[in-house]
C-alpha cells in the first residue's frame, strides 16, 4: 500500500460530485456523509457496465445474461462476507437498507418470538429506525421497551442493562456501533457478552460503523447485524442483513412472493433455502452488482487506513470548532471512541439557519434531529448542527466550515 | 439564486430573538399563562426537521381577540409565527381563513424561499388553519365548509 | 407524432445491450422481457448523472445538493401519477416491486382488517407474489384463500367469484391484469363491478399491465395498484403501489423508521403524511430518478403505440410458431384478449432443454414455471417455455426464435 | 463455452425419452409400485426450475440392493438421475457416500454445465444423499455422522 496521505488526496478526483460548484460557483464542499456519501466513479460505472451489457432477471434462466447477472450478483454476496469476515455466504440477505433490515428481524423474528411480559432493550441514541420497529412490535405483542440511558460524555450507562437483564425477560438487546449524532464508539464486545451470559441476542445496527471502520463478525458475536450501501460509497437501496445461521432458521419468512419459495400449492408453500427464503422477488440487482464495486474500493484503500483518516480530521475538527466563540460540541472528546461525527450548537442559532447560512458558502451540513428525536430530548436540544467525512474529505475543508460558521456570526450578531 | 445568507435580514434575525405574541414553555406552566385560557389550541411539527409549534386561540363574537403562539423553531419560523399572529389579531374569523401563505412570506421577503425551508415558514400558518378549523368544527354545523379548510390547511406545502 | 414504425425501428439503437453478441458472437435476441425489460441509454445516464452530479438524501437537509435530489425524486411521483392517471400524489407510494408492493398491502392493511373466517379471493393464473402473501396473512388470521379457477381457453370462470361473494365473507378481491405467463388480459372492470357491488376491496396486480398499455386509474376504480420499474424500460430496485386515500388512510406503517414519522417519543411515535408514513428509510433515490426518465420514455413512444406494435408482435409469433410441428401454444388466440407473453411446449422436450438449445442461438427464452405453479398444476405441465416481447422487438427476432427450435426439432429428433 | 446444443448427445436425448430405475406416476399407483416397497424415500425439488425428484431404496445388509427415481425433469436431470442410479445400485452405503458429483457429470460429458444447470444435473444426487442420511438418522446412532453427510448434501450446489 502507498503512502496513506497521498492516496488520500489522490482519491477525490474518482469522484465526479466533488468537481461541481453550488450556490454561484462556489466549491462543494460535502460534510453529510453520516447522511449518504457520494460515489466514485468506479461504482457509478459498474451500474452503467450492469445496464448496458448483462442485465436480466436472476436465479431462474438459463439463457447467457441470466447467467452474467447471477454470478455478478452472487459475487457481491462473496465480497460482503469477505469484508465483515463471515464465514457462510448463507446468513447475507440483501435488504434496501439498515431500516428495511432491522424491520424485518422485527417481523420476521420478532413476531414469533415476543410474547407479552417480554422486554426488547434499546439505547437512548439509536436512530428512529432502531426505535419504531420495536415501538411497534412491543406494542403488538404487550411487550415493553426499554432504553439503556447515555451520560453526559455520550457513552452509554452499562448498568441500565444489568438491570434490565437481571429480569430474565429481556429478548433482545439492540443498539448502533456507532452513534449517527455523537459519533459515540459503543462498546459491543461488553455489552455482547452480558448478553450471551444471559442468553439474550442481540442486533448490531452498523450503519454508521461499517462504512468507516474495520468490522469482524467472528470476533462481534452479535446474532443481527444490519447496514446500509448507500453510506459507504454504494448506491441507493441497497444493503445488507446478517443474520446468525442457528438464528435465521428459527425465522418466518418475511415477503411472500417469487423466488423465495421451493414449491408453491394452492393452499400451503415451502420455502426456498436460506438466503433466499429472504429475498421475495426481482432483488435490485443492478445496486447489488454497484455495491460490490464499492466494496472493493474500500477494500482497496483498506479500512484501517479510512479510519485513521478519520480520526486526524475529527481531531483536527475538534481543535478549530472548539476556537470559535459560541460553538458547543456534543459527546465525548475522547477521539478513540468516537467516529468521524461532529454535532455541535453555535449559541442560541437554530441549526436550520446555520446550515442555510453555510450552504450560501458551497458547505453541505445537516441541521435537525437526525432521526434521533429520542437522544435530542436526552441532550434537551430541538436540533443539532452535524458534520460527518468521509475519505474525500480534507482539512481544507474543515477551514471551509468554520470560515461560513464566521458568517453565521455575524449575521446573528454574535 | 442568491445568497442565502440574504434572506437572515435584520427583521427575522430580530423576531427569532424576540417572538411577539410569544410565550414559553415556562411561561405556559405559570397559572396566569394565556394559553390556560383560550378557546382553542392547536399543535403540529414538522416531520422533517422538528421544528414544533403550538398556537393559541381567544374567540369572541366571531373574531380573533387574542392570539399566542410557543414551541420551537428556526429563526425563518419564529419570524413568520410573529409576523403571522401581528396579522391575525383581532381579525374576523372570516378574514383570518382568507389568510393566504404569501400575506406571511412577502411581509418578510422571503417569497423565494426554497421548498424545504418553505415548511419551516408556513407551520404556523398550517396550525392556525387547523386550530381554526378544530373550533368551527364543534361550533359550526356544516361539515362541509370545515372539510374545506381543512384541505386548505393541507394543501399549504 | 411521427409514423410508429420508423419510431420502433429506430429506438433499438436506444438499447447498448442489444448491439452486444452472446454465445460464440451470435446476436442477441431478448425474448424475457415478461421478466424483466433492457434500459435505454436515457434511463442509464439519468442514474450516473444522478450520482455525478447530485446524489444527497432527500427531504430532511437544507443544502443545494438535496434540494436537487429532493425535487428529483417528487418529481418522479408526479411522472407515475400522469402515466396511470391517479389524481392525488399522496395516494403513490415508492416500492421495491410488485412483490414488496403486495406484501406491504398483506401487512399494513391485510393485518388489521381481515378476521378469522373472511374469505382472499385470488386466481388461478397469479404469480407467486399475489399468492403467497395471502397464504401467509390467511393461515395467520384463520381466514381462508379461495381461487377464481380458469377455462381452456385462459379466461378466468367469474362464476366462481360470484359463488364466494355471495357468502358475504370476502374482504379482498386480488388479481393481476395481464398473466405473465399466458397474456390473458384480465377483464377487471367486470370484478371490479361486481366487487364494488358487495362492497369488498380489489387489487390489481399490474407488474405485466402497466409497462405494456395504457392503464387510467381514475376509470379502473381498484383499490391497490402494484406495478414494478424494471419490466418497463426502469431500473431494478424501484416500483409503485398505489392505494386508494380512503383507504390509505386506514392503514398501519408497514416499517418503522426514518422518515416516515412526524414525532417520536420514547414509548410511542406519530406519523408522517402521506405518502411519507410508508416509505421509511433512505429509499432508492437514484432508481427513483431513473424510472422517471423510463415514464418520459414510454410517455414520448405513447402507451396506445406500445400496444399496437405488441399486438403486431404477437400474432405474427402465433402465427409462425403454429407452424412448427409439435408446438403447443397456452392460452387464447383471440389477440384483443392478451399480451405480448406466450407460453408453448414443445413436443416432449422438456422447457429447459428449449431453452439451453436457443440460447446457443443467442436467444433468451425463458423456461420454468414462471412463478406461477398453481397455473402450471392447473395446466398439468411441469413447465413452459415463455417469450415475451418489447418495444425493442422485432419480427426477425421471431425468425430467429422459429429458426432456433428447428434447431431444438433436431436434436430431439422430432 | 461451445454451442450448448452440444450438450444434448445422443445418450441424454435416449435417457431423457427412456431413463432406467424409474417409476412413472401411475406405475406409483399401482399396487406392486416399487415406491411402495422401500426402506427409505426422499423427496426434493429444485425451487429455480421445479423439476422435482423422489429416490427409493432398498437396502439390506447396508447394501443398496435397489433403487428407483421418479418425478419430473429435463433432460439433463432425467439423463443425470438415471446415471446415478445406475452406479448406486448394488453399492455399499458406504460407498454410496462416496458419490461425487463428478461421478456423474463426467459420465455424461457435462463437466462444463453452467451453474444454473448444474442444478437440473445434482438434484438427483442431492436427494440420494438426503435419503441416505434420513435411513442412517434412523438406523445409526452416530449423529455427527448423519449431521456431516447432511452438510454433505447441501453444500453440493
Ligand atoms: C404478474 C406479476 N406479478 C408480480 C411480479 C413480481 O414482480 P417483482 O419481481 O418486480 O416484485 C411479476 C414479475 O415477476 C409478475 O409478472
Ligand atoms: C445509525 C443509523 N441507523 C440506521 C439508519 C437508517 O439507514 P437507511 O436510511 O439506509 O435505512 C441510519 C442512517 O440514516 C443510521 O445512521
Amino acid at each position: 500500500m502507498q503512502s496513506t496521505r497521498s492516496t488520500f488526496e489522490n482519491l477525490r478526483k474518482d469522484f465526479p460530485i466533488l468537481q461541481r460548484t453550488v450556490r454561484d460557483n462556489k466549491r462543494l464542499v460535502y460534510l453529510d456523509n453520516a447522511s449518504t456519501t457520494q460515489k466514485p466513479n468506479q461504482v457509478i460505472d459498474s451500474i452503467s457496465d450492469y445496464y448496458r451489457n448483462y442485465n436480466s432477471n436472476i436465479h431462474r434462466a438459463v439463457y447467457a445474461l441470466a447467467e452474467e447477472a447471477t454470478e455478478a450478483y452472487e459475487k457481491t454476496r462473496d465480497k460482503i462476507a469477505t469484508f465483515i469476515n463471515v464465514k457462510d455466504r448463507q446468513e447475507i440477505i440483501f435488504v434496501r437498507g439498515t431500516t428495511e433490515a432491522i424491520n424485518l428481524v422485527a417481523y420476521a423474528w420478532g413476531r414469533s418470538h415476543i410474547k407479552e411480559g417480554d422486554i426488547i432493550v434499546t439505547t437512548e441514541y439509536e436512530h428512529h429506525s432502531n426505535i419504531v420497529p420495536w415501538q411497534l412490535l412491543t406494542k403488538e405483542k404487550g411487550a415493553k421497551l426499554e432504553y439503556i440511558g447515555m451520560d453526559d460524555d455520550g457513552q452509554l450507562i452499562l448498568d441500565d442493562l444489568d438491570k434490565y437483564l437481571a429480569t430474565g425477560k429481556v429478548k433482545l438487546v439492540t443498539f448502533s456501533l456507532m452513534s449517527n449524532v455523537l459519533g459515540t464508539i459503543t462498546d459491543a464486545d461488553k455489552i455482547i457478552k452480558k448478553c450471551k451470559a444471559a442468553g439474550v441476542l442481540t442486533l448490531i445496527d452498523a450503519a454508521q460503523a461499517v462504512p468507516h471502520m474495520k468490522v469482524d463478525l467472528e470476533k462481534l458475536e452479535c446474532d443481527f447485524f444490519a447496514f446500509s450501501g448507500h453510506k459507504m460509497l454504494g448506491p441507493t437501496g441497497i444493503g445488507v442483513l446478517w443474520v446468525r445461521k442457528s438464528v435465521l432458521e428459527t425465522m418466518n419468512p418475511f415477503h411472500g412472493g417469487g423466488d423465495m419459495i421451493r414449491e408453491v400449492h394452492k393452499y400451503e408453500a415451502t420455502w426456498n433455502d436460506l438466503p433466499y427464503k429472504f429475498e421475495a422477488g426481482t432483488p435490485n440487482i443492478a445496486d447489488v452488482v454497484g455495491f460490490g464495486a464499492a466494496i472493493d474500493y474500500l477494500t482497496k484503500i483498506g479500512m484501517d487506513n479510512v479510519r485513521e483518516h478519520e480520526v486526524e480530521l475529527t481531531k483536527y475538527a475538534i481543535e478549530k470548532l472548539s476556537e470559535v466563540k459560541g460553538i458547543h460540541i456534543y459527546g465525548t472528546k475522547d477521539i478513540s471512541k468516537r467516529g468521524g461525527v461532529i454535532s455541535f450548537n453555535f449559541a442560541d442559532v437554530h441549526p436550520h439557519d446555520v446550515a442555510q447560512i453555510v450552504d450560501g458558502e458551497g458547505i453541505a451540513v445537516r441541521s435537525g434531529h437526525h432521526c434521533a428525536q429520542v437522544l435530542m430530548e436526552r441532550l434537551n436540544v430541538a436540533a443539532t448542527s452535524r458534520v460527518s467525512f468521509y475519505i474525500y474529505n480534507t482539512k481544507e475543508d474543515i477551514d471551509a466550515l468554520v470560515n461560513s460558521l464566521n458568517k453565521v456570526a455575524k449575521v446573528f450578531k454574535l | 439564486m442568491s445568497g442565502n445568507a440574504d434572506i437572515y435580514h435584520e427583521m427575522i434575525v430580530d423576531y427569532s430573538r424576540n417572538p411577539t405574541n410569544y410565550e414559553t414553555e415556562d411561561q405556559r406552566k405559570l397559572e396566569d399563562s394565556f394559553f390556560k385560557n383560550t378557546d382553542v389550541i392547536f399543535h403540529d411539527s414538522n416531520p422533517l426537521c422538528g421544528d414544533s409549534i403550538d398556537i393559541g386561540l381567544k374567540i369572541d363574537d366571531n373574531k380573533v381577540t387574542d392570539i399566542k403562539f410557543s414551541g420551537k423553531g428556526c429563526a425563518i419560523c419564529m419570524a413568520c409565527s410573529s409576523v403571522l399572529t401581528e396579522i391575525t389579531k383581532g381579525k374576523s374569523l372570516d378574514d383570518v381563513r382568507k389568510i393566504e401563505k404569501n400575506d406571511i412570506l412577502s411581509e418578510l421577503g422571503l417569497e423565494q424561499l426554497q421548498a424545504v425551508r418553505i415548511k419551516c415558514a408556513l407551520l404556523s400558518l398550517k396550525v392556525l388553519k387547523s386550530a381554526l378549523y378544530t373550533y368551527l368544527a364543534k361550533h359550526l354545523d356544516d361539515s362541509q365548509d370545515v372539510d374545506k379548510l381543512k384541505e386548505d390547511a393541507a394543501s399549504l406545502y
